[in-house]
């Protein structure tokens, strides 16, 4: 990768955001489209404008939620693939079902998660934990298997436990791929608090998050507040995917070859 | 946009397209009795029922010529209009919303009253929450409507929204003494409505007025009539849909005068007032849901709506 | 050959042989004693399995057919008296030149000051101390070379494997560092696996230098090296030492001039 | 990790299966919930085996989708990640674009969906996509940035075009990451379908799949059904992620060392 | 310091110093020409900068200061008629020995029928044609050296940059190695930068041998090597190539000697 002047790469988001936006607003006058189906900018703006005091609200209930089942994830998602690292049987035994508890619509779990973890915010946290949690696990999962063997034999002559091996070898050389997860999860995060709260959400003492808005804007047909409110969820997830680009730096950049420069 | 509807000068039926807001049901009935029984051909028309869905997008397609008329709730089309979207409503497919509250009779509901301080699932942002909180003035706290009943039948202090022609009959199937109470009320009266676009209407007229006097005839024949005929067509759209159901779906709107309205008060199939439109915008601003007002004239026009006896004679 | 009593032995090969996977064969029939406080030097040419030979010691690869046993035991039970210096420098890269020396006596739970101290000094032994804080993509190659040294020294091993641990360092650091293992040799009377392809080198540490062939491995000859140990750098200078080497280098030249004949 | 015979590999599923049924089982009698929250597991086949046909047909319905969903995510996907690794201007430019692509909730995009994909299969199908298309291009593109820079001096040596280095380099050492990719995409695709049949789906001409009957099965409160429709996504899922396995074994078994078993 | 023409100069230092990021000086002063046909090779201690010389040759790191041209342009314009032959074996995991071997040809566009036959005469040289099949892991530690051998002679380049190239292999294979450059130079007359820690390959190869001194990394002497090419094997038993080997080691000697003082 070319070495690029710091400054491009803030400029560069500025301007594919111009471009973007222009793009937009050709597309609303070229194809006919109105406003109910996809607002302007400007409209969108004018909208979070109006309604920001609710849209501040909902989000500060919202990220609750996502941080809550984000951090969940997170540390979860971590411990199982340790679990899973250790071993083939336990990988082979354990994969499977990991795999179902993903793959089975929530839907059909919301009542159980309803009933178990609590309606509101428990059951919030438990959607948006379930959403996020596979991506984390089948990454750390790879990236703890990856390991060099040439490492690993290096623990082996060093009479290393199988934690120890767990630990202070598979963990740190898996981290690029438990933050490439961590990445996804952020994103996920979110707007999985916003499906958690359609699914098992509850209003009570005014604790309606950003689910709430795009389910009355949407049925209100409010477009432009609800275009307003996916921006609000936007920003949210970008904090989280600050964050872990944070995070990816500080663990990474003294020793990854993501973080090397070629041109000293 | 684009209108499936020809010209009607060529011989051979008008195509046309109707776009419903659900999966395939006896709520749509009337609409696949005309079908059956040919009444659209009748008039020359060619019509293909779009089944809908959870997000269904019913008025989005309408608008932009996707389906040539639709069908769902009154005030959603009313706010729609409000908010810009081309659309007029051309006459009613139910009096009244089924929209009810479903209880559990060791808990019941007897008034919306109440609901006070109860736990009521429910679709978000719906006009009638609102309508309840600032008119009724009943105070509860709202679950997300997901779409499922298992909650519902662990727990006989729940309450949640339902259609009172649909999920009482399961809910009983499977053991529970349930209740229902109307939504709709003398203070809140929402229409079930078809619809069309402005453009759609002002090409063809003669062929909305050509749809809505067969689907008005379809109704009322699949709810006085025999039903087999559009029963026939569902099941085959979904397995699922027993007759016992079908008869309970039925009786429900009977029961309730869903598609007949009351008589008394001169109530008919098909009928749209401008009075009760206006008394419907005035509450809908009352609420907060719309911000603006918006015109009688400009949500509906009821140069379709047919007569009283002409709906009773074509049933003969 | 010699064969000496099994329970005697450092490590016993009996007519050991190994492939791996279904390929070819890579050892065949290695018998070989090796006695407490030997210093024994595998010397041959690229690919005539050296290094499969201390893999095999260490336990990391098993061997297909044959005994061997290491330390009285199996080579896996035998591994918290070993240590192996890989052909490889093998450095984490999320730990310093320090961090990378430390490691074994991490893992056996020493003391954080304890093992730095110990890190410290083995450093400085290999002449590092300065870049102790490096990352290993900082470091030359002979510098990684040099911590994956430091790192097998740490601990006190009854049996030292080395692959090939000088091969990326210029002559005087070498010698330099042959000097420096034999004196820790006295102190600590390991035994000693060793690789390289400097003769001189081989001549200079061992009391025994086995050559090998290849296609398959196996032991061609053995030679003894009988200077008494502790050696010194002027053993170098010797014509008993020259002799040697070229002894060592005859035995070499018959088993490598058939490979690329 | 210990090598373990392979046939433990095939009995410990068999085991953990019948430790998860077990627990069922007991979860079920000792907590006291009714079939309605928690159908048993004999249950849930009795219901798949009396619901088979439409099961199957609904389960076919649903697998288009799906699968076309998963395709277009794995294709797409591994072009975007190419794409922003190509240089970190593009990156910096882009990604952002592909963040709010990702965290917009798809109920505001759902009328855009169907306006230019048209309801039924094709906006399945995008709905389907955009759930799973993310986690590839987050994988891939960490993937494309780690490549070791000793290889990455070796191309620049030859003189290796961007392109080449791309494709030659880059593309086949981020392997490990864009198969983790996959098999989250792979876990996702079914899910999604069900969701984009919620979304946008129709049950036109018999086309209903396991999304409409999630619905009818729900509103019908036959919950043992529903679980079978579960169940029967679960399966779907399966067949991608084996998929993939098989892929990941394809590519990768011959040299990366997750496949590297330490005794021959 | 011998200070040729610039433009007839394949290489040129000028006043060139180096250091990564903030770190310390590595290389200070350093001033340079290489001719064409030069065979000049680096020797020094551990980390004395040798490996950067190359790199900045390469292009692969940029000077900090000074001017360097290469081939009478930039390092980066010249890379397409130099070949490099890093210190470790970097080979691509996921591509065999002859894979591996084509790569550069790959990259040039060559023909896959061309190519391999070209991979496997490279092979052939340094004696691994029966392995072409195998993967990287597979591969004995000289064996790896050897194919990314193979792989820079796969190209005819111009200059040609060696570091270490031969230390991972026994001497009998390396002096073989030795020659076979030597001849392939006949034939194509690149002109070389060669590391070694081996006094007698370097004088054994060069005309020219540089060696540096540590701490900063510097030119410290510089011997010259005149005995005519094509050198044959018999060269390494005369006197005069012995006093050429003391020579180096003579000054190699003043410049480690401070380091581990
Ligand atoms: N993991 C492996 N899989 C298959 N073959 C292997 C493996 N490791 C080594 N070999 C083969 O075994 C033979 C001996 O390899 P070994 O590494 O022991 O050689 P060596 O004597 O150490 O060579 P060098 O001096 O080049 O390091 C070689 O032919 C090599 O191809
Ligand atoms: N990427 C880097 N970042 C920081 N320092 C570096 C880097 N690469 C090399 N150095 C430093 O530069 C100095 C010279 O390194 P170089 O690799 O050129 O040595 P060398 O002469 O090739 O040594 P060896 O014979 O051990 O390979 C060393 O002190 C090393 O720590
Ligand atoms: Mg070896
Ligand atoms: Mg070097």
């Amino acid at each position: 990768m070319k070495k690029t002047p710091s400054i491009l790469l803030w400029i560069l988001p500025v301007v594919s955001g111009v471009l973007f936006v222009t793009l937009w607003y050709a597309v609303r006058s070229g194809s006919g489209l109105q406003s109910w189906i996809l607002p302007t900018p400007g409209e969108i703006i004018d909208a979070a404008w109006r309604e920001h005091t609710r849209l501040l609200r909902a989000a500060g209930n919202t990220m609750v939620g996502a941080l809550a089942g984000f951090l969940l994830a997170g540390t979860l998602g971590f411990a199982t693939a340790l679990l899973l690292g250790v071993s083939r049987s336990l990988r082979a035994g354990l994969y499977p079902w990991l795999l179902v508890l993903q793959m089975t619509p929530v839907i059909v779990l919301t009542p159980i998660i309803v009933l178990w973890a609590g309606p509101g915010l428990p059951g919030i946290i438990t959607v948006t934990w379930l959403i996020s949690f596979f991506p984390i696990v089948a990454n750390m999962t790879q990236g703890l298997v990856s390991t060099d063997m040439n490492h690993v034999a290096l623990f082996r002559m060093a009479n290393a436990s199988r934690l120890q091996e767990m630990l202070l070898l598979r963990v740190p050389s898996a981290m690029p791929y438990y933050l490439a997860g961590l990445r996804i999860a952020a994103t996920l995060a979110p707007i999985g608090a916003i499906f958690g709260e359609y699914m098992v959400g509850n209003s009570a003492g005014g604790s309606g998050g950003l689910g709430f808005l795009v389910y009355s804007y949407n049925t209100q047909i409010k477009i432009p507040a609800l275009f307003a409110t996916a921006l609000t969820s936007c920003l949210l997830g970008f904090i989280f995917v600050a964050a872990v680009s944070l995070l990816n730096w500080a663990v990474l950049h003294k020793w990854h070859d993501s973080y090397e420069r070629d041109d000293h | 946009s684009k209108q499936t509807a020809e010209p009607t000068t060529t011989a051979g039926p008008v195509k046309i397209k109707f776009q419903t807001d659900w999966y395939p049901q006896p709520e749509h009935g009337g609409y696949y009795q005309a079908l059956a029984k040919g009444y659209y051909a009748e008039e020359g028309l060619d019509v293909e029922i779009l089944p809908g869905g959870p997000n269904a997008q019913v008025m989005t397609s309408v608008a932009v010529g996707r389906a040539d008329l639709g069908m769902t709730d009154g005030d959603d089309v009313i706010v729609a209009i409000a908010r810009g979207v081309p659309l007029k409503m051309v006459g009613a497919e139910m009096q009244r919303n089924p929209q009810g509250i479903l209880f559990h009779t060791e808990h019941p509901v007897k008034s919306l009253k109440d609901l006070q301080g109860r736990t009521l699932m429910a679709g978000a942002g719906s006009t009638w929450i609102e309508v309840l909180r600032k008119k009724v003035g009943v105070e509860f706290n709202l679950l997300p409507l997901v779409g499922d009943l298992a909650r519902f039948m662990n727990n006989t202090e729940f309450v949640q929204q339902c259609f009172v022609t649909h999920e009482p009959f399961f809910a009983r199937q499977r053991g529970a003494n349930v209740g229902t109470i109307l939504i709709a009320s003398d203070t809140y009266e929402p229409y079930r409505v078809m619809f069309t676009s402005r453009e759609f209407l002002a090409k063809h007229p003669d062929v909305v007025g050509k749809f809505i006097r067969a689907s008005v005839r379809g109704w009322v024949d699949y709810v006085t009539g025999d039903p087999a005929p559009a029963n026939k067509l569902l099941a085959a759209k979904d397995d699922t849909m027993t007759p016992e159901f079908m008869a309970y779906s039925i009786k429900a709107m009977n029961d309730y005068q869903l598609v007949s309205g009351d008589p008394a008060k001169g109530e008919f199939a098909g009928q749209l007032t401008a009075a009760r439109l206006e008394k419907q915008i005035k509450l809908l601003q009352e609420v907060g849901v719309l911000d603006k007002p918006v015109a009688v004239e400009d949500v509906a026009t009821l140069e379709f709506i047919p007569q009283h006896k002409g709906s009773r004679d074509q049933t003969n | 050959m010699p064969l000496m009593v099994a329970t005697a032995s450092i490590v016993q090969f009996d007519a050991v042989r190994k492939r791996y996977g279904d390929g070819p064969l890579v050892l065949e029939g290695i018998n070989l004693a090796v006695a407490p406080g030997d210093f024994i030097t595998l010397i041959g040419p690229s690919g005539c399995g050296k290094s499969t030979v201390l893999k095999l010691v260490s336990g990391l690869n098993p061997a297909s057919e044959g005994g061997l046993t290491v330390l009285g035991t199996t080579p896996k039970q035998a591994r918290d008296r070993q240590a192996f210096i890989f052909q490889d420098a093998t450095l984490l890269p999320w730990h310093t030149a320090e961090g990378n020396t430390e490691l074994p006596l991490r893992l056996r739970g020493v003391t954080a000051a304890e093992r730095k101290a110990k890190a410290r000094e083995m450093l400085a032994l290999v002449g590092l101390d300065k870049v102790s804080g490096y990352y290993p993509r900082q470091l030359s190659g002979g510098m990684k070379m040099r911590v994956s040294i430091a790192r097998a020294l740490t601990l006190a091993p009854e049996l030292l494997l080395l692959d090939e641990p000088f091969g990326a360092l210029d002559e005087m650091t070498r010698n330099r560092l042959n000097e420096e293992l034999l004196t820790i040799r006295e102190r600590s009377r390991f035994t000693a696996m060793f690789v390289t392809h400097s003769v001189s080198e081989a001549v200079f540490l061992s009391n025994r230098i086995l050559v090998m062939a290849a296609n398959p491995g196996r032991i061609h000859a053995e030679v003894k090296v009988e200077f008494p140990y502790p050696r010194r750098a002027d053993l170098r200078a010797t014509p008993a030492f020259q002799a040697r080497v070229n002894e060592v280098s005859r035995l070499l030249h018959q088993v490598e001039l058939p490979i690329h004949a």
